[in-house]
Formats: structure tokens, C-alpha cells, sequence
């Protein structure tokens, strides 16, 4: 058996005659790896190898799904492997097998271990840092900072991810703030997330809760929940992550102060490129605005990859980002619940000044 | 003599590698109460079972009241007027003595049981079979083995049977409650009821039945008027044998209470 | 040389001398009731002196825990899941299991949200949209375990796995949807009673309790039957009245009594007087009890068991329900975490039995409020949740102790 | 006369509400067959029990060949030496009949289960009761009522016990079979061991029993030398009147196997 | 006016003569085959079938399903489920459950991987530690069941709930270990025999199964009780050789014979024979049948309670060790995964009854290899999940209609 750690050889695979790319990604109980990742990775594809067949798996946040998935793709003979792996240092084992049948893996969004050939991501860290920095920002700009309590509400503590977004938000959270409760969530259950804010009310006492940091959007809706149960009426900053229409649609009525924008189509557009190039036996380079930087992972191996930028979504930017990107239109988000928000009756607006 | 209020033939019936019955005939008149014996084994209670609808006949007819008649299913046979105690007493262990009478039965005023109604009733009923039970509403599983009989015959008495099967009411009963049991069977045969008693004890076959219609390892194997009918050759049919257990220890022990009738 | 004893003649009549009766004084009411504690008959009493010590032990670690405002907040937090624990109950009777509870509830909870925002039907047409849902949902697994005979299990494991694909499947891409915060479906958790129309309900049931209660045992005692004496109903009233006026009063210190809760509590009571007195309750006991025993006595056990089925993913459609209005969206995730473990687990807790005839509905609501309760404590106590979940196997395991070791004196299996 | 194998005293038991024996006295010496008699529910199965620690007393002693024994498990009294056949019968429904004849006392070579042992042992055992099933590795569950109640007979004889106590061993029994119990409780007898006999039919009882105990709602009601009493006066002993179904029913109908001995 | 038969004289000997024989000749065999299956007793048979369907279906739908790759990744993946599906089986004998076979296999992955790499103990000590781990659990489990009377289900719902949580405890901050790929616990699944030894371990098996059930007829013949012809003795060892040999042609066209599904193989048919062959198995069934009807007979029954839970403990452990060894690595959500369902539902497709005595050894590895064939069947096809949970559901049911239906025609209920 061969370990980890020197990169492929590559592969001998060609655009002209295309090839098959394997796409693991790793649950499907957050929106965005159905509806953005897999097609946008399938785009980006067809862009740059019309003739090659993407194959796809979703692992249900089973590590051992995933392991097999990945085994019934090196079955299929695929080139190269494009993973996201469930658990980025359980994933070794599956870096490992892919390796041994000569396929190059890209890393997708979590470092796998095991010795990868490419990663391309916004950084775990990263994201809770951007989460904390806004939550302060926030406390900042309501003049509460320095009095009160927050309230952390992490992922689950089954989930590897968790711990980065946890460490990442307590690096800028810790010393700034007074953090009165904390609690990780299992499943990341917006249903456990709301009771642990109730119980968080209880012994803090709704007035003193200044900002709540909520590591997800799925989380943040049980919060809010919570908070306007518990008859509040101002709510504190509450923090999210992934974009979620529904928490972009709680961004603009202001009922949630921010969400983490991780720009997938970026994310995916560099992955099918690395691994087209990795199929191929060539260098990926980089491109564009996308600069290639080298990391480590835990085994020691440098890895070469693409950093990208998440963004803090906050009412003032989902404009800039969401929607001039086209993750969402603004139909899809100015449902008729939506419709007397800032945002939505500015657009309103717009189309009839279009209409006339 | 009238219609058979009942009447099967070529009744056959197979479980699994065994054939239970083979081509069984049988028929029951108003009025009549037939002894059906043999062996253990020899298929009495699958018999009933067809009858009763809970395990259909493979192959045979079933007449009623002279008409075919199709018997699948339980509530078939207790449409047509038949009632049925098994050997095996069908009673849910978990209800009380008073739910139990009534299964599938239940008295309700206005949709809402009427749990006095029944109370009473099963008092009256149980007074009447004489059987002492502490509290109709104890679950039926703390039951001694006798009490547990008594209950399931008097649940058959609830309704308004043409025909009553007995599958060995009397097994598990003290003397005073046998004495009631063929007391009863008595009064239903002289309502006109049919009855189908199955039973090992001659003496009390004697006592109540009319006819006796003996089965064989699944077969007929001989119909009988009691009266002009000795024991002995009742017994030689059961067993298959003129020279069986019983007449072999009937030869050695000299004084016997049920043997010399 | 008979050696006999005299045969005593007394006049015995229809009571049985060995029945060991208790007085109608309060002092042999007294003296019955321990007798039954010691003979292990215990009911329901376990659960409820294992919810006071984790009542005493949480309030002594966090003064926070039997405020007004927690104790409401717990009484809503567990309407969702102590509705389908309502329907786990009405399966289990039957000697079967639903595996499929919280995806039900799950797609249910989708069809509401998809009916009343993404299609923008009226809100309580959704309402009864979801609960056909739940319906057509249950019926469909009681036919198939009914009539193929595909153990329950199978088909209900097949029903969580295939519900929740339709769950994603009719999301579609979005992942969540939001309900809004007015609206019928959001006020179901959020309206809450102001304190007179709490005392009205909670004097009214208390009557209502005790006018039937009284008045049962009136005809029981002109039809010659053992009855209950006023003084034992009188007793029994006060045990009931305590905890209802108890809440109440706890409730209306904090906002009043919650319509959800009401909810749930209506529908545990229906139930308890569905499957106690009315004759299709007596045949879920029976087919629980006996199967073969029901059907041989003219019981139509396939409708009884499609029909329990049916009731009991309505019902978990209902929790969906109360799902999303107390978490004002639905998502991918609602109904796929831990409901199926709590809803069956507060069933058993509350003292139903896993092997069918045996329980009652008010499982749900105690075993419910134990589950809920630890869960409060815990949180409130902010511990790592490996030891959160070490506590809470350890807490559970205790609160079902009491009640397993009286059971235990009751031998149940000796008969004959 | 010998030391009693087995003599109680003062023995007591209550369930929740019910006070099903109350100071209740009795012995069995060897080579005596005591029939134990009573109305349903007057306690006798859960004397039995009581002796075989399937439930043990809550008051009383119990003696064994003369020395005081606690029995609070079943295997207390087996490892004295007491077997039992219960009127429950206890098998397991899901095994076949091999397997129940020896449950809790397989036999094996080299820790692996001797069938082929047990299955002719089997199959000796239960042609010596001269009982007729089809297959004997068929699951009990499917076999007839009697044939139940043979396997449970035949199992008690398995080991070497010094006391067998029987409850209503012929209840479910055909004539053939009753026959060969009867002569089997005879031979026991004339072992030399002590036998315990419950049942409901006199007959059986004048039959093989030398000594009758009455048990009446849960007390003792009279101890009889069976051949020096009369029918009647049993029966008035076990109903606790001379005036009672059995006497009634024998005024009223005129000629009955059993009742005029 | 005696109508009577005449009685038969027919030399009636030791057979019943209503006892439908087959006869030794391969027609009579033939037929009773197929009375056997008409009449519903079809043994495993469906299950095959099952799966004989699902491997044509896929295998249409994607022709690398049957490939001998996908065939042995199979084998593979499916081991740590089976094995936790082999305790479960025993504790369904019992009519009892065991919720907590993921979390144990995870805390006990947990200790493996802390002695092996956090304290680098010799990776044979850090297994026998996980197994010793698996047994004091399920000692404790059985304990609490038997001995304190709590129901099964809440004992191991605790465990399920305190077991995760410890494993989280102990694995501590850094969430994953891995375990390397090379050393002992790696190679368990990593290890595969040249051709020559698989067919080795084959033609030993089928030859050895040849010999007893050989000898083992003769010495019947001899002792003069009814016994299998050599016919039937021969078509048997046929019917075993063909899936035997055939699977390891298949594997040595990939790998050879896969280590660890020779061990999972191997504790099933050690399993088998423990069930079938000795006093503790025979005692595990009586239990199971009837608790009362044991212990009346003399049977220490809550030693063999505490011993199955042990057992069953012990042997999830084993799964978590082959889950680690397959993985490298163990993470906070090692056997927090749908392991529970798996196992539990393999068990009840395999053919063993959630009521108790009903059952056999070689469920686990029929049922999980119909369910990983379907899983392995969909990742194929590469589906969005939401469908693919849906056919999942769908195929589940269909792979049991069959056995099911048969079972419905064999009333087991009518009896007496
Ligand atoms: N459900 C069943 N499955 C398989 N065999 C059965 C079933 N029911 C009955 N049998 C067999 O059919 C035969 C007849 O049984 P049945 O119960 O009718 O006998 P019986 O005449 O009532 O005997 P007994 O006097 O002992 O009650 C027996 O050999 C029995 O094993
Ligand atoms: N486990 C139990 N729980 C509650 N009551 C019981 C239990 N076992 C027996 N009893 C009660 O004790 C009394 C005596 O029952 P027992 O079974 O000993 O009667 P028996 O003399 O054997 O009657 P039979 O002749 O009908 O078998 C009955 O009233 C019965 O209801
Ligand atoms: O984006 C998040 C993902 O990284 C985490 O693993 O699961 C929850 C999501 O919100
Ligand atoms: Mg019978
Ligand atoms: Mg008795």
C-alpha cells in the first residue's frame, strides 16, 4: 500500500476524448450543495471539457457513506475525484483508495487529509471569524458593546466543520464580549437550536441578551423564533451562515442581522478547473482573481490551493452579493410575506418604473 | 327428523406436511346435541375452527339451514348464528373479565360505553353459571385455569345462537360448574339450539349427548346413537382398537367410576 | 377415617371473602393506597414522583429552572413531539411500532409550508392539508402492514427513509421556508390565554371531572354494583385539581395558558376517553391484547389496525404542525432529528408498554414532560454536550427506575 | 406411617387484592398419592406453585423429608427433587417438541446437543403414553390441545424426582391417554414416590388418589382417606354445601356415568 | 341403531399416516420443495430472491453493479453493520431490543483509536481493550434490564444517548483520530487472500458441511429415526457450494477473499452454530419464547439475559473496530449514523421476528446484504438524495412483499 502525501503522477486523460469527474459532496440537508455546488460544478465542466460526464453522490453527513460512494465511483473508473468530504481528516482513508487507482483528488471546501493533489475553499476558520467580526461590528453600531451577554450557538458537535467555525468565531469573540451561554447543537437542529435560546433567555433574562452568534441560518431561524416567542420585540444581532433564501429573506425584514456568503460559483468554477487539469496530468495555475497559495494539512503535506473570501451579508449588501451574483433573483426572494421590506418594494418600484 | 340447522361434507384441511382433515362429514339437527370425539389429534378442534370460520376449510361444503353457505371468516359464522367456545379460550389477557364477555360485543348508550349495562349483565351471567371470580374487574390473565373457561362459555350465551360449539367447556371445571355447563347444555338444547360438544369425558357425553360422531386421525371413523352404544364400542372407535389402554387398564383395576357404564 | 373440617356456613354473598376491601373512610383509603404502592400497583405515580426530583434537583442547581417563564416555555416545547408521541402510543397498544413519526411530521410540515407560502392558500387550508397528508400517509403504511403483512416495522422504517426524501424532494432547492410570524399557523404557539379564560377551562374540566365521576359511581351504586365512595371521589378530584390549577396559576405568572399546550392536553384527553370508552378503544385493546382473540371474536382486525395507523400519522402530521409554528419555517432537517427516539421514548416512559394492550395516553404527556423537562435542566446548566448527553442517559435511566422496580413486585405472568 | 417427603404449614399468599390461600396445611408421604381437590379458583394451582417456587409463599414452611426448605426459585424445587407439570403448561410455543421436553436439561456430547440422544428419547417417552403426533420436530404452537398437555407429562418424567405434582394432568386428555397417566401415576406410586394429583374428574381421583385435601377459598376444607368416603360427601366438602349443583343435577336427572358411585 | 365405520386394521406404525412425505427420489424432493414454498415455508428463501431481483435490476440499470470490484467493496462495507446486526439478533431472540449498538460501536472505535494512538499501545491490546469495553457495556446493560426490571428499550436508549457521549468525551477537542493504514487494525480490512487460499477456505467449508450432515444422517438411519436421504444430503451441499464458490471466483477476480467479510462470515456461522447446536443457544431460545415457561424449567434466565446483552455489546464493538479498521480513522459521529437503523433492519429482513424465539444467525448477512446492495445500487446511479431516500423505501419494501406474503399463509396463530 502506498500512503499519503506525494501527489499523483496526474493522469493521462484528455479534454478531446473527455473523461469522468467524480463529485462527492457530503449532505443534503443544507441547501446549498444540491442547488448550487452540483450545478455549478457541473457548468463549470462543461465549459472547459464538453465531452466529460460529471458523476455525483451526496454522503448524508455519513462518513461512511461517503466512503462507500466514493468506492462505487472508483468502480465507475472515474479520472478525478472533486470531494467534500463529510469529515475533512476521516476522508484519508477514501484519499487513500483514490490514490491507489491513480485518481487525483481535489479537495472541495474541507481540507481532506491523506495527501490531496489541490483545495479549494473558503476557510472554516474564516468564516467564523467573519461571523464574530460582524457580530461585533453590529454590538458596535447598536452602542451595546461592552454591556450585556451573548449568546453562542454552535453547530454540531458531531461535525468537525463545527469546530472550525467555533474556534474561528471565539478567536475574535473572546475578551470583546461577555459570553453568557454556550451550547453546540446536535444536528445542527434549528428545533434544538430554539430550545437552547429559550433556556438561554431563562437564566439570562431577554434584556441582557445584546447579540446572539448563531453558526448557521438553519439555527438562526430557531433563534429568532425563540427571541420573538420570548416577546421581544428589538431584536439583538443574530449571526448566520450559508446564505439561505430564508435567511436572506430574514436579512432584509431585519429580523437576522447577517449571514456568511460563501460565493459557490467561484468555489466551483476553480474546482472543475483543478481537476481538469489534474485529470490531464497538467499544473492548475490559478486564474483571474483566483491567486494559488499553498497550505498544510495535519499530515505535513503542502497542498496547492485557492483561498476564496467569504462575505458578511448584511441588509445592506444582498444586492451586491447574493443578487447581482445571481445566486438568488428577486422574485425568488420578495415572496408575498416579504413584500413591504426595503428591499422588496425598492425592486417593486424598479419593475413598474420598467413597466411604464 | 327436520333439516339440519348444519351439515359438512368432504370437509379436508392441511397444515403445512399434515392433513388434518380428510373428507369429514358431519351434521347437526335443531334441537340436537352432537358428541364429537376422538383422539387428541384427531382433528376435533380443527373441525370447529372451519366451522367457526377461523381456519377455512381447503376443500368441502358447508350447508346451512340447507343452503351453502361460504364460512371465511369469524364474524361469517357468528352472522349465521353460530357461537363458538375454543379449547384454546381466545380471551386477551390484558382486558378485564367484563371486557372480555363482551369483545365485539360491547354495549354502548350514545356512543359511549356502557360499562354499568355490562357490568350487571356479566354478574347475572356469571352468578348463573355459579363460578366465585373476586372482581369482574381484574385482567382476565390472573384467572385461575377454571375461571378462565367459565368466562369464555358464558361469553358465547351473550348472543342469540342457532348453534353452539363446545369445544371441551368442561376440561378445566370444578364439579359444581361442570354440573352448571351440562345443566346449560341441557336448557339450549331444549331452546332448539344445536350443539356441538366436544368432550374426553364419556361419562358426560352420556349425560347430555344425542348422537356421537367420532374422528379418527383426521377421518370419520363412526356415528353413533348414544343410548343403544356401549362405552366399549364407543372407545374401540376413538382408539382405533378393540385392545387399547383403556380396555387394558379397565382389565387390570378392578373398581372404576366412569368404566362400567 | 375422614379427618374433616366443619363446612362453614356462612352466608356469603356476591362478594368474595377474600377480597381484601378497603373502607370508604379516608383512613382506609389511606391504608388501600399504600397497599397498592407496596403491591407495585403503582400507575402512574412513579413518572410523576421521578418528574418532582428532577423538579427538586434542577431548581436546586439553577434557580432559574421552575420559573413561570421556563416552566411555560417547556410546556410548549414539547406539544410537537408529545403529539406524536400521542400517535406512538395508539401503535404500540396495538403490539406494533411507527418508526415514521418524524417524517411524517417532517413532510406534513413541508405540505403546510409549501401550500400556505409557495402557493399562498389560505393558512387553515394548508392546516387541513397537512393533517390529510398525515392521514393518506398512515393509511397507505396500515395497508400495507394489514393486508401484505409487511411487519410494521419494515414499513414504517421504509416510511421514515421514503417520507423524508419527499420532504426534500418537495422543498425543492431552497432548503427552508418561512411561515411568517402572524398568521393561524404561527399563532398556534404564540396565543396564550389571558388568566380568567385559563381558570375558566381549568374549573371547568376540574367539574366536569368530578360532576361524571360522582354521578358514575351514583348509578353504579343504585345498580347494586361496587362503586367508589364520595369520599374517595372526593379525593381523587383534589389529586386532579392540584396539578391543573398548580399550571394554571404557573402559567398565568408568565403569559398565560398556552393555546398549544391546551392543544395537546385536549388531545391526550380525547384519546383517554376514546380508547377507554368507546367501543373502538376497547378493540385497540383487544387486537393488542390478543390478535387472534379479536378476530375470532368478529372484531375486524385489519380496519383496526389501518385505522391506528392512520390515526397515528394524523397525528403526527398535527405535531408537524405545531412544528412549524413554533419554529416559524420549515427546512429539510424538521422532523429528522431526535423526534422518533423522543416521541416513542416518552411513550415507554410514561408507562406504555413496547409489546402492545398495555398503557394509556397520558404516557404522552408525562413521559413528554420527563423527557422535556431534562432536556430544560440541561441546557439551562450550560454543560459540554458530551456530559449534557452522559447526564441525560443517566437522568433517564433514573426517572424510569422507580417505576421498573414496582413493576417488578407485580408479577404479572403467574396465572392458572 | 413413613416421615413425610414434603409437608406445609401455615402457608399464605396474596395477590394485590386477592387472599388466595390463607394458612394452608399439607403433606405427602412416599408412596402416597394425595389428590388435591377444590371448586375453581380455590387456590389449588397456586399451592403448586407455591411448592414449585414458580410463587413463593408470602407466610408459611415448608418441610422436606422432615428439615425446613426455603423453595424461591423453580430450581429450589427441582434440585430437591419436586417435579412439575403445570395446568398453564408452560412450553415454549417457538420450539419443537424435542426441545421442549428438555428445556433446562439438554442433553450434550462435548458441549454440542445430543439430538439424536433426545430425539429417541423422545420418541420412547412419548410411545410409552401412547400419543400419536406427526412429527416431533414440528413447533408446539401447532400441536392439538391433548397432545400439549402429553409433552408437558412426559417432561416431568425426565428426570428422577422424589415428589411429581400434577395439576389436572387429564383435563385435556382422550381416553386413551387418561388411561395410561393413571397407570403412569401408579407406577410413580409404586416407586415409592410422592405424588401430588389435582383434578376435577372423581373418577380419576377415587381411582389412583389414597388421601383427598380439599382446599375452599384458599383455606383447607377437609382431609379424606379416599376409599372410606363417599362421592357426596366430597363434593359437599369442595362446593361447602350438601345442597349444591352437582346434588341437584343428580336429583334431577336419573342415570349418570360418574355420579353414582 | 349404531351406524358405524369399520374400524381400519391397518398396521399403523411409528409414522403418522397423515404426515405428507416426500419421498428420497429427486422428484419427491422436487415436490416437496414446492409444497414446502406453497404452503409458506420458504425459510430464507425469499430474502434471496430479493436479492436475486435487486442484482438483475441494477445490474440493468448500471453495469458495474455486478462487477467483481462492486461486488467486493460490498462485501466490505457491509461488515461492521452485519456484525452489530449479529448482536442485534440475539437480543431480538430474547424479544428484547438493543438501541445502543452504534454508540457502542463508537465508543468502543474510540478506545481503540486512543490506546493505539494516544497512547500507542500495541494495536492487539487496543482491540481486546474495545471488545472488553463492548462487553462491560453490555453487561451493565443486561444487568440494569434484568436485574432492576427496566425495560430494555430504556436501557439502551440511555446507552444510545450516554454512550455517544462519553465517545465525544473522550475523544475530546480533536474530534478525529486517525489510525494509519498500515498495522494490525488497518489491515483487517485491508487484507485479502490469494486465489488459492480462498478456494481453500471454500472447498474446507462445503466439505465439512458435506461430512456432518453426512455422518450425521447415517448415525439418524442407524438409531432408526426418520432421516434425510443422501439425495437431499447431496442437492443441499449443491445449494451451499453455488453461492459459496461463486463469491470466491468473484473475489479473486478483484482482490481476492476480503479478510474482514471472512470474519464477519465466520462470527455468522459461529453464530449459527451456537444457536442451533448447544444447550446456551437452546436456552436463548426458550427465553425468548416464553420467559415463564424457562424459568419454570428451571432456567437461570437473567444470566442469559445479561449474557446476550454481553454478547451483543461485545460483538457491536467488533463492528466498531472493523468501522475504524475500514474508515482509519473514528470521528464524534462514528456509529452515530443510520448504524442503528441498519442493523436493526437487517436483522428483521434477514427473517428474525422483533417478538421474540423467532430467528437465525444468518439474517444479519442476508438483510444487510440487501441493504447495502440497494444503497450500493443507488450511489450508481448517482441520484439526488431526496430521490434516492425515496427508492430506497420503495425497494425495502418490495425486497420483503415476498416474504411476507408467503408468511401470510402460514397461520401460525391457530392452534389447540
Ligand atoms: N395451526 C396448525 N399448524 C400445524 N398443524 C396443526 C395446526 N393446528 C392443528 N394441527 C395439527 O392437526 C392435528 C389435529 O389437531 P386438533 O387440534 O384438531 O386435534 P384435536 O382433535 O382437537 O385434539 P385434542 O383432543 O388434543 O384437542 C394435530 O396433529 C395438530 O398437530
Ligand atoms: N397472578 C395472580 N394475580 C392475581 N390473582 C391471582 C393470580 N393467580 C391466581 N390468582 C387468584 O387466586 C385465586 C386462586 O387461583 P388458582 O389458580 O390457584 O385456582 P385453582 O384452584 O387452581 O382453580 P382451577 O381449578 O380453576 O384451576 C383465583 O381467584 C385467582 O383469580
Ligand atoms: O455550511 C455549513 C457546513 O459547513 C456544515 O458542515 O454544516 C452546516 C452548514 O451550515
Ligand atoms: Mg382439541
Ligand atoms: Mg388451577
Amino acid at each position: 500500500t502506498t500512503t499519503g502525501g506525494e501527489a499523483a503522477e496526474g493522469g493521462d486523460a484528455s479534454v478531446e476524448e473527455g473523461f469522468d469527474i467524480g463529485l462527492l459532496l457530503p449532505e443534503s440537508k443544507t441547501a446549498r450543495y444540491e442547488k448550487f455546488d452540483r450545478p455549478y460544478f457541473e457548468e463549470a465542466v462543461a465549459e472547459l471539457c464538453e465531452k466529460c460526464e460529471v458523476s455525483y453522490q451526496n454522503a448524508d453527513q455519513d462518513t461512511s457513506k461517503q466512503q462507500s460512494q466514493a468506492e462505487a465511483m472508483l468502480t465507475e473508473g472515474i479520472d478525478v475525484m472533486v470531494l467534500d468530504a463529510v469529515d475533512a481528516e476521516a476522508a484519508a482513508s477514501v484519499v487513500q483508495q483514490a490514490k491507489s487507482q491513480g485518481v487525483p483528488v481535489v479537495a472541495y471546501d474541507r481540507l481532506a487529509q491523506g495527501g490531496v493533489d489541490y483545495y479549494v475553499s473558503f476557510d472554516n476558520q474564516t468564516v467564523g471569524r467573519t461571523q464574530g467580526t460582524a457580530l461585533i461590528e453590529a454590538l458596535e453600531a447598536e452602542g451595546t458593546a461592552g454591556e450585556g451577554e451573548i449568546v453562542m450557538i454552535n453547530g454540531s458537535p458531531t461535525d468537525p466543520n463545527a469546530a472550525d467555525f467555533k474556534a474561528g468565531a471565539h478567536e475574535v469573540l473572546d475578551g470583546q464580549v461577555e459570553i453568557g451561554a454556550e451550547y453546540d447543537t446536535a444536528d445542527w437542529s434549528p428545533d434544538k437550536a430554539q430550545q437552547q435560546m429559550e433556556q438561554a433567555i431563562t437564566s439570562i433574562g431577554a434584556d441582557d441578551i445584546t447579540g446572539v452568534y448563531s453558526a448557521n441560518d438553519g439555527m438562526a431561524a430557531g433563534i429568532i423564533a425563540a427571541l420573538k416567542s420570548a416577546g421581544v420585540e428589538d431584536l439583538p444581532p443574530v449571526t448566520g451562515q450559508d446564505a439561505e433564501l430564508a435567511g436572506i429573506q430574514r436579512i432584509i425584514s431585519g429580523d437576522q442581522y447577517m449571514t456568511v456568503y460563501k460565493a459557490i460559483r467561484p468555489e466551483a468554477e476553480v474546482a472543475a478547473a483543478m481537476a481538469v487539469a489534474a485529470a490531464t496530468g497538467e499544473e492548475y495555475e490559478g486564474g483571474g482573481e483566483h491567486m494559488l497559495t499553498e497550505v498544510e494539512d495535519a499530515d505535513g503535506n503542502t497542498v496547492p490551493a485557492v483561498l476564496l473570501e467569504p462575505v458578511a451579508v448584511t441588509e445592506d449588501n444582498v444586492e451586491d452579493t447574493v443578487i447581482s451574483d445571481g445566486f438568488y433573483s428577486i422574485e425568488e426572494i420578495c415572496t408575498d410575506a416579504y413584500a413591504d421590506t426595503e428591499l422588496c418594494e425598492q425592486a417593486d418600484g424598479g419593475d413598474e418604473d420598467e413597466d411604464k | 327428523m327436520s333439516e339440519p340447522v348444519l351439515e359438512l361434507s368432504g370437509i379436508s384441511k392441511r397444515f403445512g406436511a399434515v392433513q388434518a382433515l380428510s373428507e369429514v362429514d358431519l351434521r347437526v339437527h335443531p334441537g340436537e346435541v352432537v358428541a364429537l370425539l376422538g383422539d387428541n389429534g384427531a382433528g376435533k378442534s380443527t373441525l370447529v375452527k372451519v366451522i367457526a370460520g377461523v381456519n377455512p376449510a381447503d376443500t368441502g361444503e358447508i350447508r346451512w339451514e340447507g343452503r351453502p353457505v361460504g364460512i371465511g371468516k369469524p364474524s361469517d359464522a357468528q352472522n349465521l348464528g353460530i357461537a363458538t367456545i375454543y379449547q384454546d379460550l381466545a380471551l386477551c389477557d390484558n382486558l378485564d373479565i367484563v371486557a372480555n364477555l363482551f369483545i365485539g360485543n360491547e354495549r354502548t348508550t350514545a356512543g359511549i360505553l356502557d360499562e354499568l349495562e355490562m357490568e350487571r349483565r356479566a354478574q347475572e351471567l356469571l352468578d348463573s353459571l355459579s363460578v366465585r371470580i373476586p372482581s369482574l374487574r381484574v385482567p382476565v390473565a390472573s384467572l385461575s385455569g377454571g375461571q378462565r373457561q367459565i368466562i369464555a362459555i358464558a361469553r358465547s350465551l351473550l348472543g342469540d345462537p342457532k348453534v353452539v360449539m363446545l369445544d371441551e367447556p368442561t376440561a378445566a371445571l370444578g364439579v359444581a360448574q361442570t354440573a352448571q355447563v351440562l345443566d346449560l347444555i341441557e336448557r339450549l338444547r331444549d331452546k332448539g339450539l344445536g350443539v356441538i360438544l366436544i368432550s374426553h369425558n364419556m361419562a358426560d357425553v352420556r349425560a347430555v349427548a344425542d348422537r356421537a360422531a367420532v374422528l379418527r386421525l383426521g377421518r370419520n371413523a363412526g356415528d353413533f346413537h348414544v343410548e343403544d352404544t356401549s362405552y366399549e364400542e364407543i372407545v374401540a372407535a376413538i382408539t382405533g382398537a378393540a385392545d387399547n389402554p383403556v380396555a387394558r387398564r379397565a382389565g387390570r383395576v378392578a373398581v372404576s367410576g366412569s368404566e362400567e357404564a | 377415617m375422614a379427618q374433616q373440617t366443619p363446612v362453614a356456613n356462612t352466608a356469603e354473598g356476591t362478594r368474595d371473602p377474600r377480597l381484601v376491601v378497603d373502607t370508604a373512610s379516608p383512613s382506609g383509603l389511606l391504608s388501600g393506597a399504600v397497599r397498592r404502592i407496596r403491591g407495585g400497583e403503582l400507575g402512574s405515580l412513579p413518572v410523576i414522583l421521578g418528574l418532582i426530583v428532577i423538579g427538586v434537583v434542577f431548581q436546586s442547581l439553577n434557580a432559574n429552572f421552575l420559573t413561570p417563564q421556563n416552566l411555560s416555555n417547556l410546556a410548549v416545547q414539547m406539544v410537537a413531539v408529545g403529539l406524536m408521541s400521542s400517535g406512538v402510543i395508539m401503535v404500540l397498544l396495538l403490539g406494533e411500532i411507527d418508526l415514521s413519526v418524524g417524517s411524517v411530521a417532517g413532510v406534513s410540515g413541508v405540505v403546510l409550508a409549501v401550500c400556505a407560502v409557495r402557493y399562498g392558500l389560505p393558512e387553515i387550508v394548508a392546516i387541513i392539508a397537512a393533517v390529510l397528508t398525515g392521514l393518506v400517509i398512515g393509511t397507505l403504511h396500515g395497508t400495507v402492514f394489514a393486508k401484505v403483512g409487511v411487519p410494521a416495522f419494515v414499513v414504517t422504517l421504509a416510511g421514515l427513509i421514503g417520507w423524508q426524501g419527499a420532504q426534500i424532494y418537495l422543498l425543492g432547492s431552497n432548503g427552508t421556508i418561512n411561515i411568517g410570524y402572524d398568521g393561524a399557523i404561527a399563532y398556534l404557539t404564540q396565543t396564550y390565554f389571558v388568566p380568567v379564560v385559563g381558570w375558566a377551562i381549568g374549573i371547568a374540566a376540574v367539574g366536569l371531572y368530578f360532576g361524571s365521576t360522582f354521578l358514575g359511581e351514583r348509578r353504579r351504586i343504585a345498580a347494586g354494583l361496587p362503586a367508589k365512595s364520595t369520599a374517595e371521589v372526593v379525593v381523587r378530584t383534589v389529586l386532579l385539581a392540584i396539578p391543573v390549577f398548580g399550571a394554571i396559576a404557573v402559567f398565568n405568572q408568565y403569559k398565560g395558558v398556552p393555546l398549544a399546550f391546551l392543544i395537546f392536553v385536549g388531545f391526550v384527553v380525547a384519546f383517554d376517553l376514546m380508547l377507554r370508552k368507546t367501543r373502538y378503544g376497547r378493540m385497540v385493546f383487544a387486537v393488542g391484547g390478543s390478535a387472534e382473540a379479536a378476530r375470532r371474536a368478529g372484531i375486524n382486525v385489519d380496519l383496526i389496525r389501518i385505522s391506528v395507523f392512520a390515526l397515528a400519522s394524523a397525528l403526527s402530521a398535527v405535531g408537524g404542525i405545531l412544528m412549524v409554528s413554533r419554529g416559524f419555517a420549515v427546512s429539510q432537517s424538521s422532523g429528522g432529528g431526535d423526534e422518533l427516539m423522543m416521541a416513542i421514548a416518552a411513550a415507554v416512559i410514561g408507562g406504555t408498554s413496547l409489546f402492545g394492550g398495555r398503557g394509556n395516553a397520558y404516557s404522552a404527556l408525562l413521559g413528554g414532560l420527563v423527557l422535556y423537562a431534562i432536556a430544560s435542566g440541561l441546557f439551562l446548566l450550560q454543560m459540554d454536550s458530551s456530559v449534557r448527553f452522559m447526564i441525560t442517559a443517566a437522568v433517564l435511566l433514573i426517572a424510569v427506575v422507580l417505576d421498573s422496580l414496582s413493576r417488578r413486585s407485580r408479577k404479572t405472568h403467574a396465572r392458572g
